[in-house]
Formats: structure tokens, C-alpha cells, sequence
């Protein structure tokens, strides 16, 4: 039956998360924007909580721990866009400051040997708050994934890796990293190896961490791999996964777009929808309690539309995400999820800082900063142009598409 | 529990109509909107599957379908042609204002012409000249006699009214914000009371006759007030959240029927040596205008599964009324530069979606009004 | 000098044909809409004091004549566009309808001979309203010029045409046709020849008359070529044109784009400003002056935008024009006014119908025939996303740009 | 005669300003958006030139240069720097205010040091906490007393206060409408009843240091007030129309800034194998990205031309500023887009543009003052 009702075990799952991210996070955001990180002793003391709570934390790898002491639902695609809404809430740099496996999480879940899952998620429990970090992107390469360059060769025991990942969120603290390489350009998806690459390992050095306009207490690195020595074993899958006809790395990469495409999607909701009710106070504050203003009319029309589109764009993440569930293909749904929310969150977070006016400029109000954060959502994960280019795919099935 | 699935019923009937309108309705599209004609053979096969009645209770002759159903099926017949959505739709937000505000003694009386006459038609007569739909602002008033009430008021855009036996009519019993004093009442159209104006000529929805009417002391009994039952202003909310939700499905569905329309044509026809998909610039074009009309018709489900749980849809059939009129006027404007020149001429049906759709955002309220409703029931002024 | 001032002589041709659009053609067009023309007699009486005055009506090949006992000014592109818009104003069809050798006249007058400029511009002169036309679109070709495939060839002394046209503005009333053909679509745009037919012609038949959403009063007919012989002298700059290493075709049919764009571009504007200014009034009658209605400071906020944008669409029409005359290189602004203007028009035609509800949709409002009439001026001698094409070519110098 | 050929004298102008802009002020642009220090050798540089004068008549060391000449000069600076462009103009709208509003007495008193001093320095105080710019509310009270007036009240976003020796202060000497009742006094920076706040820390425009001030029972003399001249009313309205336009130069600047960038990147930067710009989707892109800046750009010069010839240019200015502020916003986000994840980054120019373009849209009025003016001007309510 249709129904838009969040079932009670998720609307409570997505108060608490609510609550945390209003009372734990939201008091320490603009000065973590400044300082360009949260304190280690805030994940300390936040980190495991919440990270047992959010959806995204341990994906479905955590699916059979789920449903234990927390009470929690099973989780579910559905689930972690519904409460995933809080996360870019509360804080968009907590969605990939949160400590666990972070987006490594599903690929090693899906995909990894059970001695590397036992080992490397168990390497990130206990003992304060532990990262991990997915390694794909490129300089030179951006939304291209088929253009990879790090190159991989095996010598003996071991595979050798070179080259240099940029863009990497947690890069530099993380325990460990899943590193795209390629053991031959020329053969395209099918010479691709995906890597768990320990930190320390000799021959990875961290890089700059870069210095950005938004989005600042997420960390980004870069990575360089100059003859990097791995242990055969931290092959993703082991061997014979790349005996069954090879693409394993590049089906790593995207197969987990159709889940975390629309909770990029929802993040940027939730970003979107901060930025709405910052507006909407201000405009309460300034246009209607303290004077009769002509101008309010015109402000509520655009406020009107704001809500309007929230809740467009939440429902196309709550679709997409439902399909994956429900095992339909969703890969056009998914797209559209991820080019909605992040161009709408840029739309409202530039409305609201643009009638606020002198004030919305002014560092230390939530919309500069969320002004500064957004952009990025319609970038990573694919950007807005790749999202376009899936969806017509998809939409003209009948004529092989060229990229161009 | 969120779930975007049919049930199986809603499925089936979806069937049912998907065959009804690939027979009946679809080669008769274009002639309706070249002749003006309403073919009665589909006026019968529709009655006879019992299309016309879906939503009214089994007692009555109805199948009690939900909004949810309601939706569907609007919209897919929209798709092939919404003068037919229209024109076919003899019951209406008239029999709904009967079902929602009027004793169990009005329902029997007033729709068990229905399962009888499958030509018996009730309209439904809301919007004044002044400020379009502002239901804020109806001047038409009822004034209490010893014998019932007496209507004046002018009222426009009463589709089917040409053939309708009864109209509902909205008018003012007393002052109010909105909707408050609002009521509606049932005038049969052969009252002396009651004139009908010559049939509009606009835009779009050919063949969907509408006119205006004039009331000039039109005398009715105390009957023909609908009294709203248990609480009155929330039941004459819902009948126009759910008259919303219907245009809206009717509007996603031309939407949709432009969008099939350029998917197919952009995959066969070829400019500067390639299909017209495969320049990127045009194949965003259309991607573009594909999201938001997805959006839309989440947002009316939304609005129609509300309704079907008796809570209050007014944000939602706004957000879904507005949302769609914004898509489906864009989508079918802009469908028209995929087909190029050919686009704009009558030999497709292309430029009927650009007419029908922008019609069907203009009726039952416009964007002003849904705004303005919005804007009352989500921002107070303090 | 920097200057926006339109001079006196301009300005009074200006006001005069505001004047007959108001007073003459302005009452009639609703029914011209209904009827699909306007009435012969309309044009006898109307046409010639009309077209001497309209800018577009000769366009530079009666610029000897001119300057003469109507004291007009100096014919130039900025002047056609700054009165052009008068035209949008009165009735967009009338853009099309002014007899006279419309788009075909510059044509002839810069290539044709002295013989043919002398014959058919003399054809078109006394004894009541008469047009010619200009034959470039196919079935099939649309914006593609490059794609023409109406054949000709020569036997002795006479070129044979076989082929359709269709979209051709009064081709069924033309005393003669400008029509484009190939003797070879292989040699694209060498291969191209253009040829002036005359009405009656034998083998040319009159296909059907469009019936068409709007522009409903300016007739578009098909032409059918059927083994239609045309003279020799009838090859439009004499065989010597085409000795000189071709594309003379091709050029006749581009290099008036220059000139006809940012004039496509005022008449939207003026079609526009029709929209606007019955707006303007329909919410002065209905939001202001009748009771106090908290919506006049959202309404006033969109006709703050639309005579806003009318004026930039306006500059962008100028400036191109301007250019043109300068004898600057205006290829990328001309088509940034014919982007701008048509996009512009159908925005501010659908917000007017959106805003005027029940009353917009409804046939005998001015609003509800422009906004099926703009349409189409987003098509027309270049679409849209022709224009995009051409910009970008402009804006990426060094890179070969593929159409793609 | 309608024209858009600059004249010669401006021709020349610009060629020295590109020539100052490329050897003084693109090396620093980045190294001021990084330390927030103005390089002193460049504040020398630009006086020296006497580009912080244009608009001074001769007699008070300038060229009195029109506004035209003005706004194309403050957009060749922002174009490399907007926080240099505003902290290079050290003389500003509280000069222009001066010579619009003041007599001559107190143009030679206040402006003379400019001539001898290069650091000297004035600011212009407008904008309020509440409702951000607009001016029909500001609440900053100027009462007469016998020595002269005092101020009481509070401004906000004051750029180069820190430097500046004296402040132009709007203040409302009566009730009215709009500015009606709004006069302008100098004061001192060093007046005791003045106090400066904190410097701001904005989104953008780093370096070009604005603060708040806080005006508490500030007594100032008889002088202080620029009476306004012939029309007072009208002449602060010119100040206020030329702030919008050189505001405006800055934004346009900017603009073309991130369209040159996105230009050369797209033309290098090869993705799925070809050059950025050869992808059709993103060509139209950049494309959509050109047509309003170059509209804004136009709308602003016929505003400047307005002002010079003395005509009211407060809907021109206001259009201007209007469709410079959208456009600029809207090209540094999409120019990020262009540059994909690099963009984001601050080892690049672009969000800078990004970042710069949102402040100076936000400054000296935003885009709801300048549809409340407008509206005003345009549509006053019967």
C-alpha cells in the first residue's frame, strides 16, 4: 500500500539522533568549522554513540549486530535516509567525520574475505574513536572512475602500489584505507584491484590535507603510494574474486552508489532544511514579530517553496532508497535522488543567506557556514553532470548513449 | 510503514483502466480536441465498468475506492487525454462534496441517480471572476430565508456544468477568514434561479465544456444545504484538498504523456548526423524535465495517502498542486523545443499537452491560491 | 560615449508605430487569432504606411530610399530593433505579416543582381499589399542548414527543383520565394544554390497550411518541388556568384543572422512587455485598488522582475545591434539576444497566464493567445540550443568545438 | 545615441588601471584573501596613480571622472581582487555622499586631506541589525540640541572604519517614509560617543576589514550634517544609486572573473577523454553561465549613464544591482561545478569568487531592499 508513515522504531531511532545532533554537535559546529576538525576527545565521548546509532556508520556489514540491546530496527536503505535527514541536520561533516569504516564500511562488508571483515572491523572497535577511509578519487581523474592511474603489480608475496589519491575524507587518521589501483589502464575496468591499505604502511605518505572553503571539519587528504608494499592477502575479495571474470574493483566502486546516492541525497535534505528553519526564525523575527512589513508576503511565498521542495526532494530519496530494499533497480531513481537534494540545499542555503542579508555573510551564523558546505554535495559521489548522464541512460534505453 | 507499492487491487484496476484507455480513450483524444465532441460511446463504456463511480460507498453503487485509487486512475486516463479525464468525471468534486458534507438522507438522494442514468452529472461551481479560486475572498452569498436560502453571486469555470443535472455551489453564510462561513449547497441547473453563461472558450481541455454561471436570487430549500457534518470547516477543507489532489493527477499524468512523447521522438529522429539523445546539451534538457515531474507525483501521493487516513492534506495537496503545476507547464513548454517546429503545429499532440496542461494549473485554484493557503497554514502572522 | 539615449528621429518612428499597433492592429488580433489572418483588405489599407515605417520591412536594401518625405532616419540594425519591439507589442504575427519581401528582402538585396533586385522588389510595389518569401526549412532539417536536401540541376537553360519546404511564412501568397537546394548533399554547403521562384511557377504546388497552436494569423505553408523549372537568371547572384569558390548558398543563408537574431530577440521582448503591461494592470484592478490583499508585495516582486529582465533582454538586443552596425564582430551577442529574448518571453507570457488564473486560460485575453504565440520564437531561426552551440564556439576559441 | 563604445579618455583610463591590476593587484589577490593584510606599496601604488580621486573634482586634486568611467574602473580591480577594490577606495560613498549633499565649504574642509595624505581615509555607514539594508526602517535617531546633534544607534557592516578618519552616518532627523526624514552626518572616528566594534568575520571579501559601530549620545556639531543641497531627498538618493552601481561594478567583476577561469580551464582539462568545453551538457552550461553576467553588466552601465546625466537612476541601479547579484552568485557556484572537487578547494581562485560574490551581494542593500525600492518606485500601492 502507498504510505509516507515512518514506522515508530525509526521515528524514534531518528529523534535520538535528533536530539544528539541539536544538543551534542550543533553547540561545537562553527567552531569546529573554524578550527577545521572536531577535537579527538569529541569523538571520543560522541563517536561510539553515535556511530552505533547512524545507519551510515556500519551499513549493512552491521545488519546482524543491529537489532540487539539498542532496540534498533533492522537496518535498511530506507532507514538510513530517514534518519540519515538528522546527520547533514545537525552537522553536514558529521556524515563522514562519524567514526567506523565510514564508506570503506559496505565495500569491505560486501565484498572483503571473512578474515579481512573480522580483521578490519575489528580493528575499529574499542579503544576511543576509529576511522577508516575509501581511496578512489584521483587528481586528474574526479567523477572518471574508469580513468584510474595509481598503478598495482604483484612481486612475490606482496603487491606494490603507486600513485597518488586526493580528496580523501578521514585519510590521514584512518586505521585503515581501500585503495582503487589498476594493474594494467589499457585493460579498463577489468585491471582493477581494490587494496586494504594499513596506516604506516612504508611507502604511503599522507599529503597536504587540504585547506577548503567549506566542509572544513571533515578532514581531506591526499595519499601517495610510492612503491607501497601490501601483503597479497589485502587483496579486496582475495585472488579468485578476480578469477570470475574480472571488473570485481570497478563493480566495488559502484555498485553501493544505489544506496548512497540518495542518503547523499537526504544529507544534503537535511542541510537544506537547517538552513530553512534558521530562515524562517530570522524572517519571524525581523519581518513579522517586530513590525507590520509589506515585504512578508513575498518572504512566506518563498518559504512556502522551500518546505515544498524539502519534501520533494526527501520523498525521491525515500523512493530510491525503498527500491533498493525492495530489490528493484533504482540506478535512475538513485541518480535523481543525488542531483535534486544538492542543487535544491544550494538554492536555499543561497536564499537564506541572500535575505538575511548583512547578517548572512557573518561568520558565526549557521547559514555562512552551511553556504560553504553544500556545494560540495553536488560534487562528490558523481556530480551533478554525471547524475544527469545516468538518468538519461536510462531514459533513452533504446540508443546506445555516448558520454558526450 | 513508507512504501511506494500499489496494493494488488489498485494494481488490477490500473490494468483495467490502462486497457480502457488504449481502446477507448487514446484514438479518441485528437477528435475530442479538434470536434469539441464527446464521443458517448465512451461515456458508456466508461459507466458501464463503473469507472464514474469508484470512489462512492458499495450502498450506493460505488466500489469505495480511496484517493490513492482515485489518483491513479485520473492520471492515466489524463495521460491519453484530460478533456476525457474531465469530461468523463460525471460524479466529480460535486458527488465528493456530497459525500463528505451532506447527511447520509443527501447522499441517498442526491447520488442514487447515478446507478441508474449513467448521463446524470453533477458540477461543481467554486471559482469567482475577482482573485481566480481565492476561496478567501467568494462573494457569492447565501442568505437564510423562512423558505431556505437565497443564492446571488456569479460563479466561472464550472466544468460539465453544460450537462450536469445538479451543481454543488460554494458560497458565504457569514463573514471569515477563508474558508470560515463558507458553505455549500446543492442547486438543481433547471432552477429559474439559475443561468448558465455560453461555454467558455480557452486554452486548453477541448471538449471539457465549462461556462460561467450567474445566481440572481436563486431560491433553494433548506435541503440543498450540504451542513458539513461533524465539523464543517475541516470537511469542506479535505473535499478541496482532495479536488486538488485529482487536478494534480490529471496535470502529472499530461506531464507524463509529454515526457514518453520526447523520449520516444528524441530516440528516432536525427539532427546533424546523430539522434537527437545523443547531444548531450538536449539530453540534459530532458533529464531536467523528468525530475520534477517524479517529484510531483510523489508529492501528490503523499497528499491522497493522507486523505485516505483522515488527516489534514492541506500542505500536502498544495505542495503537490503547486509543485505540478510548475512541472507540467515547464515540461510541456519545453517538450515543444525538443520537437522543434513540428511541435508547435496540431499534427501532434504535443502542443495539446502545452494548452491542456497550462489550463489544468489554472483551474481550482492557481499557484496564487495555494500559496496563499500555504502561507496561512504554515506562517501564521503572529 | 557610453550612452542608452534613443535619438528624437528614432524615437518618433518609434511612437508611430506604437501608435498603429495600438489603433489598428491591436483591435483586430484576438479575431485575426481566431480567424487565422487577417483579412486582405486589412493589409491594403494598413500594409504599405506600415511597412514604409517598419524597420524590418526592407531592411537595408531600401536604405537609398529612406531617408525620403517620410523623414525617417538613417536605416540601421540598432534602429530596427529599438522600433522592432513595437511590433512584439501590437501582435507577434505581424512581425512576419507586413507585406513586403520580409526575410527574403536582405537576401536579395545583398546578393542578388541588379537585374533581379530590380524585377522582384519592383513585383512587390502598388496595386494593394503583396509579400515574398524565404524557403530554407525542410521536413526533416529543422535547424540543421547544413542538411538541405531539395536537389537542384541544371538542363540547358534552366535549373529543375525537386523537393519539399515547409514552415514557409506566406509561401502561399508569395509573388516569388527565395528557395535553398543542393546540386550535390555531398558537397554540403558548396553544393548549395539558391533560386528565386515566382508564384505559379509550373511544378510548384502549394502543400497544406499548418494549423498551429498559435502564430496562428501569420500563414506557414508547405511548398512541393515537382520537376519545377526554373530560368536560368533565376539563380539568385547569377552563375559568377558560385565560380568563386562556393558557399554562397550557405553564406546567404548565415550572414543575415547577424542582423535577424537580435531582431527575433526585440520582438519577444516586445511580446513580453505585452504580457507584462496587462498584467501589471490585472493586478492593479484585482490585487490593489479593489481591497487590501496581503499578496500585492509577492505580485509586485514578480513585476519587478519581469520589467527587470525586459530591460537587460532589451540591452542584450541593442548592444548586438549596435555592434552589427559598428561593423563589430557580433556573431556570440547576436545569438546571446535571441537566446535571451524568446527564453525571457515564454517565462513572463506563463507567469502572467499563472497569475491571472481562471481569466488567463480563457480565449479573448490578450495573455492567453501571446503565450501560445511565443513559443515558437524559441524555434525559429535558431533554436535555443543552436544558439548554446554558437555561443560556445565563441566562448572556447581554442578548442574545435564538435556540435555534439 | 544610443552607444557602447567607451570614449577615449575611458579607453585610456582602463588601459592603465589593466596594467596596475596586473602587475600590483593579481599577484596580491590571493596573498590578502590568505593574510588579510592590505600591502601597503600597493595602497601607495594606487594613490600615486590617483585612481583613489577619480571622482573628485579638479579643484580637490581629482579628475572628475564620471560614474561610466568609475564603474568600469572598480570592475577591472574586483575582477582580480573585489577586497582590494573596496580597500583601495579609501575616499568611497562617504566622499561621494560629501560632494552630492554637502556644501562646498565642508567638501574642501572634508575632502583637502585627501590630497596630502595617502592614508586618509573615509567610511559610509548605512546598513542596520534590523532588516539588514533597508533603509525605510532605519532606526539610528540624529536629535537637535543647541551645540549641534547627537546620534544614537547602532550600524552594522562599516567597511575600512578601521582605517578611516572619518564616517558618513545615515540618521533619521524625523519620521517618514522610505528616506524621507534620513539625513547623513560626518563624524570623526575619534569621537567619544562613537565606538567601533570588533572587526567582522564574513563569508568573503577578506581584508577589506568592515566593523560594526555603536553610536551612543555622540555629539557632533552643526557642521556634521551634509544638508543635502538643493533637493535633499533627491541627491541622497543619487549617493545611495551610485553606491548600487559601483557596488555592482565590484559584483560584474567578479563575475567575469570566474567566467575567464571556467574559460581556460574547460579549454585544458580533458574528462572521459575530452575537453571539458566539448562536452555539449557542460559547454551550455558555461554558456547559461555568460548571458546574465553580460546583461548585468549592460543594466549597470545604463544605470552609470543615467547618473551622468543627472537623470534618476534609481530603478536602472536597482535592476542593476538586482540581476548583478543573482548572476554573480549563481556563475561563482556553477564556475565551482566546472572545476569539480578542485574548485572547492583554496588552492584555487574560484571559491573565492564564490565566497566574494555572496558578500558583496549582501552589501550596501541586498537584493529584498532593492525590490522594496523598486516596487516603490515602480508600483505604488493605489
Amino acid at each position: 500500500m502507498i504510505d509516507f508513515e515512518i514506522p515508530d522504531n525509526i521515528a524514534n531511532l531518528r529523534n535520538a539522533l535528533h536530539w544528539m545532533m541539536k544538543e551534542k554537535v550543533r553547540p561545537h559546529c562553527i567552531q569546529a568549522d573554524i578550527d577545521a576538525k572536531y577535537p579527538q576527545s569529541f569523538y571520543d565521548d560522541f563517536g561510539p554513540m553515535a556511530a552505533a546509532m547512524s545507519p551510515g556508520g556500519g551499513g549493512k556489514g552491521k545488519k546482524k549486530d543491529s537489532g540487539g540491546s539498542m532496540g534498533m530496527p533492522e537496518a535498511s536503505a530506507l532507514m538510513a535516509v530517514v534518519v540519515g535527514e538528522e546527520l547533514g541536520w545537525g552537522d553536514p561533516t558529521m556524515a563522514l567525520n562519524m567514526p567506523g569504516p565510514g564508506t570503506g564500511g559496505p565495500a569491505l562488508a560486501a565484498r572483503g574475505t571473512e578474515e579481512q571483515k573480522e580483521k578490519y572491523f575489528g580493528m575499529l572497535k574499542g579503544g576511543g574513536a576509529k576511522w577508516a577511509a575509501y581511496g578512489l578519487t584521483e587528481p586528474g581523474a574526479g567523477s572518471d572512475v574508469a580513468h584510474i592511474r595509481t598503478t598495482c603489480h604483484k612481486e612475490g608475496d606482496e603487491w606494490v602500489l603507486n600513485g597518488t589519491k586526493c580528496f580523501i575524507s578521514n585519510g590521514a587518521k584512518a586505521e585503515w584505507t581501500l585503495v582503487f589501483a589498476t594493474i594494467d589502464a589499457k585493460l579498463g575496468h577489468a585491471g582493477q584491484r581494490v587494496f586494504i591499505v594499513e596506516k604506516g604502511t612504508p611507502g604511503l605518505t599522507i599529503g597536504k590535507i587540504e585547506n577548503k572553503m567549506g566542509f572544513r571539519a571533515s578532514e581531506t587528504a591526499e595519499m601517495v603510494f610510492d612503491n607501497c608494499r601490501i601483503p597479497a592477502e589485502n587483496l579486496l575479495g582475495g585472488e579468485d574474486a578476480h578469477q570470475k571474470g574480472g571488473k570485481e574493483g570497478f563493480k566495488t566502486a559502484m555498485e553501493f552508489f544505489d544506496t548512497s546516492r540518495p542518503m547523499v541525497g537526504i544529507l544534503a535534505i537535511g542541510i537544506a532544511r537547517a538552513a530553512y528553519e534558521e530562515l524562517d526564525q530570522w524572517v519571524k523575527d525581523n519581518y513579522w514579530l517586530d513590525r507590520p512589513i509589506p515585504r512578508y508576503a513575498a518572504l512566506r511565498d518563498r518559504l512556502n517553496d522551500m518546505q515544498r521542495k524539502l519534501d520533494a526532494g526527501r520523498l525521491l530519496c525515500w523512493k530510491a532508497a525503498w527500491m533498493a530494499d525492495n530489490k528493484i533497480s533504482n540506478t535512475k531513481e538513485a541518480s535523481m535522488a543525488k542531483m535534486y537534494g544538492p542543487g535544491l540545499a544550494m538554492e536555499i542555503c543561497s536564499e537564506a543567506v541572500r535575505i538575511m542579508g548583512a547578517h548572512g555573510t557573518l561568520k558565526g551564523h549557521l547559514v555562512e557556514k552551511l553556504y560553504r558546505d553544500i556545494k560540495v554535495f553536488d560534487i562528490f559521489e558523481g556530480t551533478h553532470q554525471i547524475q544527469q548522464t545516468i538518468i538519461a541512460k536510462h531514459m533513452f534505453t533504446d540508443v546506445a548513449m555516448k558520454t558526450a | 510503514m513508507i512504501s511506494f507499492k500499489p496494493t494488488e487491487e489498485e494494481q488490477q484496476l490500473i490494468e483495467t483502466v490502462e486497457r480502457f484507455v488504449r481502446d477507448e480513450i487514446q484514438p479518441n483524444a485528437d477528435p475530442l480536441d479538434k470536434t469539441l465532441i464527446v464521443d458517448s460511446s465512451v461515456v458508456k463504456k466508461h459507466s458501464d465498468l463503473g469507472l464514474h463511480l469508484l470512489s462512492f460507498p458499495e450502498q450506493l453503487g460505488g466500489f469505495g475506492l480511496n484517493i490513492v485509487a482515485k489518483l491513479m486512475v485520473e492520471k492515466t486516463i489524463a495521460k491519453a487525454s484530460a478533456a476525457y479525464a474531465v469530461a468523463l468525471d460525471s460524479a466529480g468534486l460535486g458527488a465528493q462534496a456530497i459525500l463528505n458534507l451532506g447527511t447520509l438522507e443527501q447522499q441517498s438522494e442526491l447520488l442514487t441517480p447515478f446507478q441508474s442514468d449513467p448521463n446524470y452529472s453533477l458540477a461543481f461551481a467554486m471559482t469567482e471572476a475577482n482573485l481566480a479560486s481565492h476561496t478567501g475572498y467568494l462573494q457569492t452569498t447565501a442568505t437564510k430565508t423562512s423558505k431556505g436560502y437565497v443564492l446571488n453571486g456569479e460563479k466561472m469555470t464550472v466544468y460539465n456544468i453544460g450537462r450536469a443535472n445538479q451543481v454543488v455551489i460554494l458560497a458565504r453564510t457569514s463573514e471569515g477568514q477563508g474558508l470560515e462561513g463558507v458553505q455549500a449547497f446543492v442547486v438543481d441547473t433547471q432552477n429559474p434561479g439559475l443561468k448558465i453563461g455560453s461555454a467558455d472558450d480557452r486554452s486548453g481541455l477541448f471538449g471539457s465544456q465549462s461556462a460561467p454561471i450567474q445566481l440572481s436570487d436563486c431560491e433553494v430549500s433548506e435541503f440543498s444545504l450540504l451542513q458539513g457534518g461533524d465539523d464543517p470547516l475541516k470537511n469542506l477543507t479535505t473535499v478541496l484538498n482532495i479536488g486538488r489532489v485529482i487536478n494534480t493527477a490529471r496535470i502529472t499524468g499530461v506531464a507524463d504523456a509529454a515526457i514518453d512523447s520526447i523520449t520516444e521522438y528524441a530516440q528516432q529522429r536525427e539532427t546533424f548526423g546523430k539522434k537527437i539523445c545523443q547531444h548531450q546539451g538536449l539530453a540534459f534538457f530532458m533529464v531536467d524535465m523528468l525530475v520534477p515531474v517524479e517529484a510531483a507525483h510523489c508529492l501528490n501521493l503523499k497528499a491522497a495517502s493522507q486523505l485516505d487516513k483522515n488527516q489534514d492534506a492541506t500542505v500536502a495537496s498544495c505542495n503537490a498542486a503547486i509543485h505540478a503545476n510548475e512541472a507540467a507547464v515547464q515540461t510541456t513548454i519545453d517538450a515543444i523545443q525538443v520537437f522543434g517546429g513540428a511541435g508547435f503545429m496540431k499534427d501532434l499532440p504535443v502542443e495539446r499537452y502545452m494548452r491542456d496542461a497550462r489550463t489544468l494549473a489554472n483551474t481550482l485554484g492557481t499557484i496564487e491560491e495555494h500559496q496563499e493557503v500555504l502561507g496561512t497554514a504554515l506562517y501564521p502572522a503572529a
